[in-house]
């Protein structure tokens, strides 16, 4: 027993409100295509997010919580991961789910109501969104041990809101990353809310990541809307991971731009006024000042991006649209990998209702 | 006396008891300031203080015995968790404490608590978000298991809920939370809970239900009049410990029997009231027990579940075939 | 061959797995070093290496959670809650993850999990330390829920559940993990799942149990033969999804059924089975289908656990007790 | 967000492990009849655990937790906390309960296999031993939030052992007496093993105390068997707490002495090596030392407390062993405040076999 224990979160900054560099950029910087190809994601995933929205009103599609604010973290989290890394996703990390492949198709199905939104083509080993707050953090230490065992030089990254720091799963994972030392990150996308619940009654700790300590793992803090630090973050942490020398927490401040999701009315509990500063410091936008200042974008550009996001989210939402619901018979054949044979008798019921009801499903 | 929702029964209940009681206090994610996700809980926070009407981390666990621990020291919370599907994080606080804490301290401590859970399918909501499973916790001795079934029985056996003196968790069907409206005298008259409500008489086939699907019920029921079959339908309501007398009556009666739920079917409550009648009305069955449930699956997303969901037709269906026997 | 016991062949059939397909993993508390606190993992770490017999955290919906990811990975986890009355905290990953994986990706990603956990009473262990409620888990579609009721069974079975590509519940009946021996080939032949299995035939009755009470149950049949009553006696095995062919076959032979669990009663598995029959079987029923389980209750401390356990003689009383009918 | 966030864990003691005092002592030691009683109580606890450990091998009691190492912690906790306080123990916190008021008969009865154990005639509202790890913690934090709302100035004493740090409940619980500034003060008894498990393999963790970090809660950690150090940091804890100023987590070190229960063999798994050296500073001893060094103690003193405990705890033994077990309708009858229809056949079913088997059960 020492007298005394230390222990330090710290945080490290590379852009401003207005996207003005800070201190020397990161050596990412340089690369200029990843910046510019960062912002053409946090772009297609606003427009996304915004059409979406529009489909939910419009009845064509369910509950869906927003992406606003959340892009920057998303896309670098996508940008920092291998191919063969797995992510495991909660359910704002749209725009690091485009990076990893999958299709704004089986997004707007998984939000419109159809189980084969979480079949993902194009990353086979990545998580579905989990709407149960926290359960996945169990699974991202769990992918995390398949890759110790196997001696697997990859790495899972695992997100969660400021509101997931509160369930057990989500400390319970972190402790067991620290215990057995697990090629994990653990990125907290703090945008000041969960629902209405407020971050300063959600947990009385002075920051989100501090919670790593209890679980001996170290822990940075970071603007969630500079997407230097933000990746400068993501990519030590992943390093490290890779690295073999364990888990760490990365806590990426940011603000709910917008309801919690389609089924809420944020005004019933928080103020304009904050809602218009978070508006001022948001990262799309900062990002885009960046680039300007950085003489790598211009109004053509813009004009010619936003027109592409555009017909790209077109084109996945008539996808979407003409996607025909699965057979009810689905929901037994998907449940087992063979039907046992209790479940023959209702699987029959199911396709004679099916005949019987022809189109109107 | 006014015409109220099923959500706003539970809120004028909520209400009712916190004015007569002031150890009762409601507790859950979001209930104060937002007034819940379904607006059960509006305006308590602004009625009744934030000391009475506590907005909780996001931890169900937690919710679950801390309440325990409330109820332990006389308080009365009635604490939310906030979709069904979401209850399990506190499966062991209910199963491992809140049920047993009377038995285990042999009376010395008890729980005086409610769960509220909104549950059921058909709103569109995303997945985990449409759960059924109240057989999980009908089968847990020392809870109490509540469905109401309208406006009017969610206020009154709300009001019940919270002034027994164990626990009991209270599901409200949340696909009825607005689709009907009743007349709520706000009298504080509780309803009698471990009793079953005979919603509608008949002889020659007994209907038994709760939650959302007694208006699917009542709907076969009337449709069937036309056939020339008349139906008694039963609102079991309290689900455990289950009135089993009003079942076995209104079966030895009627000789069949149909139960409806939501609930996928293996192992559903269904399956009690099934077994119950095969010990204790058997002489009296005229025709095998049928089940109208859910399948034994996930409920799907939304664009099938509406294949899932037990409707009008499945019932008259069930019914067509117990009468021809 | 040796002969060995039900804990003995349960370690024989992780070892013989562990040896045949290096994606099997075990995990929990105290399974390696210390060997399980029953000795059902003893010697696999030493045998297998440190990476692939697993110690723990104390944490329930970790090890619940924690196996999924990794199952999701291609490995095979044989995850042990250490009794089933701590495997509540993990029920939120059970239900809403573990049996839903295959169903939620549409085959993309699945959990070829297996759950261990020793349940029931009987053997003067703390509170807690007794539970029986696998009917919770019997009502969650997707999840197997597996009981032996003996060596050749336990070893034979957990193959089987260790090679399903689908989650399984594996309960083992502790209070007789020791209590018989039993010559188990130790050649890796599984036995099927999904099926129930007759351990004697009879004309008379069909008596449907599961776990340790096949014990009793046995022996009841046996003495019954003294009183001229021929008992057929099945061993349910796979609790979900249900071998109800074998069942109701029985008793359409039988015309008489009585249904033996530990559990207590209401919305027990035999629920399930007795609504099965009673739908299924009404024509042949000649009498009542009679339940023998444990009481409404919490499962008493030790001094009285005795008077909660249903014994041979409730069973024989409720045989005589149909076939009087 | 500032640049760096510090925080402490640190620690203080005031014995070595003969006993010796370290530096000056706190307060309360100059109240020596406090001391005495302190370890007069250590004795009592230590002398009905081998008589339990005794009963159990003769097939006189269930399966049961020694609290052998943790005499002085529980001592320490009975002591600090005043009557109307709430104790919400783990199962090795007898010593505590002594003092506290639960009888020794009712704790033979406990472990016996009789529910009437746990009724505690003289401290109505403590709460029973919690089986299932850490989950008291949220009902210590539920007693603590009845406290608040009621504005009465009590406390909580909520015990925990290192394996259950590891668990949701005791993470979520620490988060709300955090977030809600709760009179309650978490213990955790660290004896470095859970079952089998080292304290190594539990958490990646340099000390338990900092797990109340991420909680925003102060911690400290002291040597458990330093009668002086508990007692001094569980009085500042209780002190803070009564006064409204919120929750503290003490990790009190110790070494569990004793097998995990008596149906455990720790030979399996631990070194005698480390066992004996726990027993050298092991604290009923060194509080003896203390004692004696003080000029408080004789070896007369020793021999009386000795037999006066055998005989409290004889005769403790002697009313367990003659109290008849409950009837078996007791199991349906205390179920619910009053006898649902629903189980009225079954009690009757209950009492026809009580009848029938006569004094067999
Ligand atoms: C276990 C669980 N409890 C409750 C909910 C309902 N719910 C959905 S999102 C949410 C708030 C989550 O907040 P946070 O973690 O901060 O994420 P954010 O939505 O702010 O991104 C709640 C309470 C849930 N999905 N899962
Ligand atoms: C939720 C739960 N899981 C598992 C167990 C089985 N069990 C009983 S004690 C114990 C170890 C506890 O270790 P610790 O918290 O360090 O306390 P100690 O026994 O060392 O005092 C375990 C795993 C339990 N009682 N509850
Ligand atoms: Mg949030
Ligand atoms: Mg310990």
């Amino acid at each position: 027993m020492k007298d005394r224990y230390d222990f330090t979160v710290s945080s490290r900054g590379f852009l401003d409100d207005q996207g003005h560099p800070l201190n020397d950029l990161p050596a990412l910087a340089s690369d200029t295509e990843r910046v510019l190809s960062a912002y053409r994601n946090m772009v297609l995933s606003r427009t996304l997010d915004n059409k979406t929205i529009a489909l939910q009103r419009t009845g064509h599609c369910g509950t869906y919580p927003s992406v606003l604010g959340h892009e920057v973290i998303g896309t670098a989290i996508g940008q920092c991961l291998d191919p063969t890394d797995v992510l495991v996703p909660y359910y704002r990390d749209q725009a690091a789910q485009i990076l990893r492949g999958v299709s704004l198709t089986e997004m707007l199905l998984y939000w419109g109501g159809d189980e084969r939104g979480s079949a993902f083509e194009h990353c086979a080993e990545d998580l579905p969104v989990a709407v149960p707050i926290a359960t996945q953090c169990c699974h991202a230490v769990g992918v995390a041990s398949a890759f110790r065992i196997r001696n697997q030089h990859r790495v899972v990254a695992c997100s969660v809101g400021d509101g997931a720091t509160s369930k057990g799963d989500f400390l319970e994972s972190l402790n067991l990353a620290g215990a057995w030392q697990l090629p994990v990150v653990f990125i907290i996308q703090n945008n000041q809310w969960a629902i209405s619940t407020p971050r300063r009654l959600q947990s009385g700790s002075e920051t989100m990541a501090q919670k790593a300590i209890g679980a001996g793992l170290p822990a940075v803090i970071v603007d969630g809307n500079d997407y230097f630090a933000i990746s400068d973050a993501l990519t030590r942490a992943i390093t490290r991971a890779r690295a073999g020398k364990g888990a760490s927490v990365i806590e990426a401040l940011t603000y709910r731009l917008g309801d919690h999701t389609t089924a809420d009315d944020s005004t019933r509990y928080r103020d304009a006024e904050e809602l218009k500063a978070a508006w001022a410091r948001e990262g799309v936008k900062r990002t885009q000042s960046y680039l300007h200042q950085a003489g790598l974008w211009s109004a053509t550009r813009e004009q010619r991006l936003q027109a592409d996001c555009k017909s790209r989210v077109d084109s996945a939402v008539a996808a979407y649209l003409k996607t025909p619901p699965e057979p009810p018979t689905a929901m037994i054949d998907s449940l087992f990998a063979t039907l046992p044979p209790a479940l023959q008798a209702q699987r029959e019921q199911l396709a004679r209702t099916q005949e019987k009801s022809g189109g109107d499903l | 006396m006014t015409d109220v929702t099923l959500v706003e029964a539970v809120n004028l209940a909520l209400a009712r008891e916190m004015a007569n009681d002031d150890t009762v206090v409601v507790m859950g994610e979001d209930v104060a300031t937002n007034g819940g996700v379904f607006r059960a809980t509006v305006g308590l926070k602004e009625r009744f203080g934030y000391k009475r009407v506590l907005d909780t981390p996001l931890a169900e666990a937690l919710i679950a015995g801390t309440a325990i621990g409330m109820a332990t020291q006389g308080l009365r919370p009635v604490a939310e968790f906030q979709f069904m599907g979401f209850i399990y994080a506190g499966m062991e606080q209910i199963v491992s404490h809140a049920a047993r804490m009377r038995n285990r301290t042999r009376g010395r401590l008890s729980c005086p608590l409610v769960y509220r859970a909104p549950f059921g399918g058909g709103i569109h909501a995303p997945e985990h978000h449409s759960e059924s499973t109240e057989a999980l916790f009908a089968h847990i001795p020392g809870l109490r298991v509540v469905v109401p079934s309208s406006p009017q029985r969610a206020y009154g056996l709300l009001l019940a809920a919270i002034r027994d003196p164990d626990p009991v968790l209270f599901l409200e069907p949340k696909r009825i939370y607005r689709a009907l409206t009743q007349t709520v005298e706000d009298d504080g008259e509780a309803l009698p809970l471990d009793t079953c409500f005979t919603l509608r008489e008949g002889d020659d086939v007994t209907l038994i239900t709760w939650g959302a699907l007694v208006q699917e019920t009542l709907q076969a029921a009337r449709e069937l009049t036309g056939q020339g079959v008349s139906a008694e339908v039963i609102d079991v309501a309290t689900l455990n410990p289950l009135d089993r007398e009003t079942l076995i009556c209104s079966v030895t009666k009627t000789g069949r029997a149909v139960i409806v739920h939501e609930a996928c079917r293996s192992g559903g409550v269904g399956a009690e009231i099934a077994a119950t009648l095969a010990e204790q009305a058997f002489l009296d069955l005229q025709a095998p027990i049928v089940r109208v449930t859910g399948f034994d699956t996930v409920m799907p997303y939304y664009r099938n579940e509406q294949a899932y969901l037990p409707g009008v037709a499945d019932i008259i269906h069930a019914v067509e075939q117990v009468i021809a026997l």
